[in-house]
């Protein structure tokens, strides 16, 4: 009954994302605030709407209620479609029990079904803890031209950190001959991104084998790509060269907000041709008092600024008092820093409230962290990599 | 809950002392407060109480309008069941503009017709104003009246010579009707807001073209008020309306929001303002900005120094620059050393570099859209 | 974040619905065509719409695929908004494991959460398998006036039918005294409907003192509501005197159709004042061949009549080949009756073909069945009461 | 994927000859076909093609248009990105009406130049096809041509002294054009719809906007193809198209989707056309109904006879009415005993009981909106 459509996206939402600590006791990781009026999913669904891709299936089974509302009908990707739109697909039932997702690909393969009614040429599987503006049609042509059954999208990382990625290696066409997870001695340089184009026939076809074999872990790294590789079948890598960061641990996630402060800033988000798009939480713009100072800072709609800021990134309704400073921080939305406090070198979470003379982070160290609604007692201290809340 | 009223939102009238603030566009699509058009408090105020059918009379110029209300879409006004209905200007009468809001009606006549709602709420777009439509239902039911006119006792709002002033007594009932007087005798400024029963209206307005009257107002409710016909009552809104009808009018309106306890007037948070969005990032604060006492959109670059202004989205203010008591509207330039008091720029104007422009606030220069000076 | 909302609707959409056989062997319940053009829960969220509800959450757990593409964003019931909208919401995890829904009152208080989001007064709840028009917006302002804990929504049925629901025995000003589920010698014929509105702080203390007891089986009838009448809270009944029909058997689903051809038919679907709105599938008008005759029946957009319909509703896209006979039956979305077969007193699934001189049900006894999809063989019989497919 | 085209609707010209039936509307916003609007099937044709953004360039009567178009939302096209732009006629110009085409996309270059697409598709409205705009833009590229003509050979589009009328050779390269010629020398009927770098269009508009030209066609292209200043190709449509410029155009154009292999031509599963919702409940057959060879929209009720006809939403055929070869338009109320044939009743017409209304299909009677005879 729908519309064929040539490419639908599958976007692997995730599980807990405990290496976010505190942030995610109680929310999916997407919906992380970031640069002060985003969330971590607006990057790669922004990017689907920019790209022409209208059907996003968001798979998730760890509180999908925030990022449920967060979604929403989809209009603010304008994703909210007669024919295509957003969905957050989690485990189901099929009759007698159901199953949770096992991993990333038997997420996919509980949502065959899903996929099949679009009837699609290709499928692009996108991860959901990443910054980057990437224009997946560009990389679905390349898949196509190249007639491949799959196609990963690889940028290159310094030789020192191979070790933290899943490195492909390439002949001189650029078709992957080997894949090593975290090599200890990479041969190349070449991460791979967790962004695939895939051929929907093939993947089927090898979701299927794999959930047959009752000893796969069904991931697509540890499985899939690999028994494709052994079956000889065509993965090409795509080279990705703009920004591309990881943000799924407390420091990746305070240093790519840290990255939109340089001048010019890594990734633009002023392009007017390449929108991030956001939902509208339908506040006034900021106001900066007589007593507010803000320097190389970046601040969006509700905030109420007395206080100093510097070098930080302020999301919606944040207020800072008149006397108090953050600097080198991050605060999410709704957060209240009073009169006195100092934040450095944090990430104060949604709606929490550093009370008066609190002094949060250190001028050196880990990044220390106050959790969603958590309000600190007056003259609080949280050290340098602490976490503060439940 | 559902509410039973219809909103009528009429664009027409613009006043001739906004001059180039409305040269291109009708009052109702004026840039104001950093993010919103005027009609965007009024959209709000209808959907915050609950209102789902708006119509709006679009007169001359009403692109501007058009782009902003869109679909209707970030105001829920986008459905099938009710959602925004626009009403243009037909050639149905000779002249292509109406006469004014009585005749305005006349020819909108089947949107009133086809409303399924009781009562209906009109407003003018020539003001600013926050009112909770629920409330002057109750207050319209309790009085038993026929039609309530909304009214200001604030200062603000009178003026010498123009304007509409209600003589009530202290049953709320409307005795008497000044319309422009020189001083007006009566402290209460009809703001251009009613509430009647829908069916009455349409009788109204039939009775009264066919009375050969063209002015709402000043011909049909005077006849009515002086013949008794209708029980006419007054609901003072509770609080402060902006009327904008000059360049200095709407100068201060904006100077205003810069008072915190104005703001929350505007910006309750369990009744927000939407409007059309234009997904900027937030505004980026360069290390050698000095902003203070200023309203700041998104999407905006600030290198210079900001001083009690209102800032829209998409503005660059450059290093070197001083910007102090300016209204600088959506995507306009002020380049290096660039000095400028107390004027309003309008949507993507340009100040060369090094350019000076200073005015007084009683009487604040105004640089055209798209001009490059 | 999130408006206040006066009233939120919790649709409990149900489990697998095996009373309906084959036809909800891969579809959820809710998702089941009917009355030509609908699906079961058009009703009650065109219901909620016309009452002014617009936030609607749909608890499901099982197959909510095609529920969820039914959905979508919400737009056919204009519920497609920024504030508020309908959401699915399926069983999640909170951490570690994740847990199924136990019962209807698990179900909601597993969504507490998503309630909360939006501060409401009072909470409806609705059942997924009923066909009626009710106007929730009256029912809530009897609730409040009676300043009620809960309100149910009942209607009288015929006295041989009470034990065949749960009885609601009130006094004279309409409090509900006792509640039997089922009962042998009922005292009233007041059936509850499964519509009841909740004082949202009562309704969360009594999820939570149930959630707590590990003997609770978790439901609103059996365990909810008994509780809440010891603890001597305020039940109220609520009349209600339209069309209400169950629609969770084979034979029900029937009838509940078959009601639609009488003149006039105890529900009216004409009513410009409360449609009852339902996905547009894109199809033309149907057309009526030469050789097609239409006797007393329903036909929708996509159908192509060339053969006999007597008593009949016929759905979308629906084909009647010429010399066919279809009688007194239900014809689901797609399908194909061919040339020569005859249908009588029968339900055809979706996409379902009744090939060359099949023959479908009989002229009495129980209702045939051909499954969605099923295509039976050229002269095949499906007898009364049978159900062909997988 | 994304359409590198913008869509361009232009419903500025009715003909004469569509008398009533286009009074109240333009002909774009003619109801057809059941439960569809001429335009309906050019927005679907568009998104079909992936076709997101789109303008429509409003003239007079467009309120029936702007009621049917809603958010856009039934189209998909209620987008922030993308979506509708809705382009209304201002009093830029001093006459209300633009005199043709290019004076239309001279009126509203700023759409042109805001849109970001390459291509730009442009369409008359009065003229009923299928068209997969991602083959006319692939045989665009294939020809590299500047400008692309849609054109067809069906016989029924020609008529003796009106249309217009291209030579074309073997290459596809327009190079003679004919415009209303009493009798027509080529047999490619130009329909109104062509493509063109997006960039170039408004070249060619300011070009000929500073020559002093006012129509398209007849000035602007002709020039042209006089100077050889542009490569102008020819895109031969697959289907028959229906030019819908009479009472009589109109009711065959109807009559022919009679016809299965005609409605195939309209409605590709895959390609489904779009038309603003009315959640009509399925039509009612009563026991008495007699229909054959008609086309039935839902949210009737039929209890009479009804053969060779096209029935629209919501309409009422009474016992022992008789209907044959009729286009009954939506809410139309056919009482007892009335015996019609040939007619096309418009909206909400009622005929009343015994009424008989007999005319021969080469002259239908056409009974316009809201009468009751």
């Amino acid at each position: 009954m729908l519309q064929k459509k040539q490419c639908v996206a599958m976007l692997l939402a995730g599980g807990q994302g405990s290496r976010l600590g505190i942030l995610t006791r109680r929310t999916a990781k997407p919906a992380i605030p970031f640069g002060g009026k985003y969330r971590i999913i607006d990057f790669p669904v922004s990017n689907c709407t920019n790209s022409g891709i209208d059907v996003v299936g968001v798979l998730t089974q760890y509180r999908p209620l925030e990022l449920n509302a967060y979604i929403g009908s989809g209009a603010p990707w304008d994703l909210d479609l007669n024919n295509g739109g957003i969905f957050v697909l989690p485990p189901y039932s099929t009759g007698k029990d159901g199953e949770w997702y096992k991993g990333t690909a038997n997420s996919i393969y509980q949502n065959m079904e899903f996929i099949e009614q679009y009837n699609p040429d290709y499928v692009l599987v996108l991860s959901g803890d990443h910054i980057y503006k990437m224009d997946y049609a560009a990389m679905l042509n390349h898949h196509i031209k190249e007639e491949a059954a799959v196609t990963i999208a690889v940028r290159q990382v310094p030789w020192e950190e191979t070790n933290r990625f899943g490195i492909m290696n390439t002949d001189e066409n650029g078709n992957i001959t080997e894949f090593e997870e975290k090599p200890a001695n990479a041969k190349s340089n070449n991460a791979s991104m967790g962004v695939y184009v895939f051929t929907w026939d093939k993947m089927r076809a090898y979701l299927i084998e794999d959930e047959n074999n009752p000893k796969s872990s069904n991931d697509f790294g540890k499985n899939i790509i690999p028994n494709m590789l052994n079956a000889n079948e065509k993965l090409v890598a795509y080279n990705f060269n703009g920004y591309w960061k990881d943000v799924g641990t407390i420091e990746s996630l305070w240093e790519a907000n840290m990255d939109l402060l340089e001048d010019p800033a890594p990734i633009d988000l002023h392009d007017r041709r390449w929108r991030i798009y956001a939902r509208n939480v339908g506040l006034p713009p900021h106001f900066i008092g007589k007593k507010g100072e803000v320097i190389n800072s970046l601040i969006t709609e509700g905030g109420v600024i007395n206080g100093k800021v510097t070098n930080s990134v302020l999301s919606g309704g944040v207020v800072v008092e008149e006397g108090a400073e953050v600097i080198d921080s991050v605060v999410m939305p709704s957060a209240v820093i009073k009169k006195g406090a100092v934040v450095r070198r944090a990430i104060i979470g949604e709606n929490a409230v550093v009370t008066e003379d609190a002094i949060v982070g250190e001028k050196t160290g880990d990044i220390a962290v106050v959790g969603n609604n958590t309000v600190l007692s007056a003259g609080q201290k949280v050290a340098s990599g602490e976490q503060a809340g439940e | 809950m559902k509410s039973d009223i219809v909103g009528l939102i009429y664009t027409g009238e613009n006043s001739e002392r906004l001059r180039d603030l409305t040269r291109i566009r009708s009052v109702a699509a004026l840039p104001i407060l950093g993010r919103y058009r005027i009609i965007d408090f009024m959209l709000s105020n209808m959907v915050n109480s609950g209102i789902h059918n708006v119509g709006i009379i679009l007169q001359q110029n009403y692109q501007s309008l058009l782009d902003q209300l869109g679909s209707g879409r970030e105001w829920d006004l986008h459905g099938k069941r009710a959602g925004l209905t626009l009403l243009p200007p037909f050639a149905a009468s000779e002249h292509s503009y109406y006469t004014g809001l009585l005749d305005a009606l006349k020819s909108n006549l089947s949107f009133l017709r086809r409303s399924k709602e009781r009562y209906i709420a009109v407003t003018d777009s020539g003001i600013l104003y926050s009112i909770r439509f629920e409330e002057l239902l109750a207050e319209h039911l309790k009085n038993e009246a026929d039609i309530t006119l909304v009214y200001t006792k604030d200062r603000d709002a009178r003026r010498n010579g123009v304007g509409r002033y209600l003589g009530i007594d202290e049953n709320c009932v409307v005795k008497h009707l000044e319309v422009d007087p020189s001083i007006p005798r009566y402290e209460n400024t009809y703001i251009g807001v009613f509430l009647v029963r829908r069916e009455m209206l349409i009788d109204m307005v039939d009775r009264a073209t066919s009375q050969g009257f063209h002015h709402f107002t000043r011909e049909m409710l005077a006849r009515f008020l002086q013949e008794g016909t209708y029980k006419v009552c007054g609901y003072q809104l509770p609080l402060k309306p902006w009327v904008i009808d000059s360049v200095q009018a709407y100068y201060h309106a904006n100077m205003d929001a810069l008072d915190p306890t104005v703001r929350e007037m505007f910006f309750d948070k369990d009744r927000p303002i939407w409007t059309k969005l234009r997904d900027e990032m937030p505004t980026r604060y360069a290390t050698g900005a000095r902003v203070s006492n200023s309203l700041v959109a998104d999407g905006c670059v600030i290198e210079g120094t900001v001083e009690n202004s209102i800032i829209f989205r998409g503005v660059t203010i450059r290093p070197g620059a001083v910007v102090k008591g300016c209204i600088i509207m959506q995507d306009a330039l002020i380049s290096r050393n660039v000095e400028i008091e107390n004027c309003i720029m309008d949507k993507q104007t340009t100040i060369r570099e090094g350019g000076r422009l200073v005015s007084t606030a009683a009487y604040p220069t105004v640089v055209p859209k798209n001009l490059t000076i």
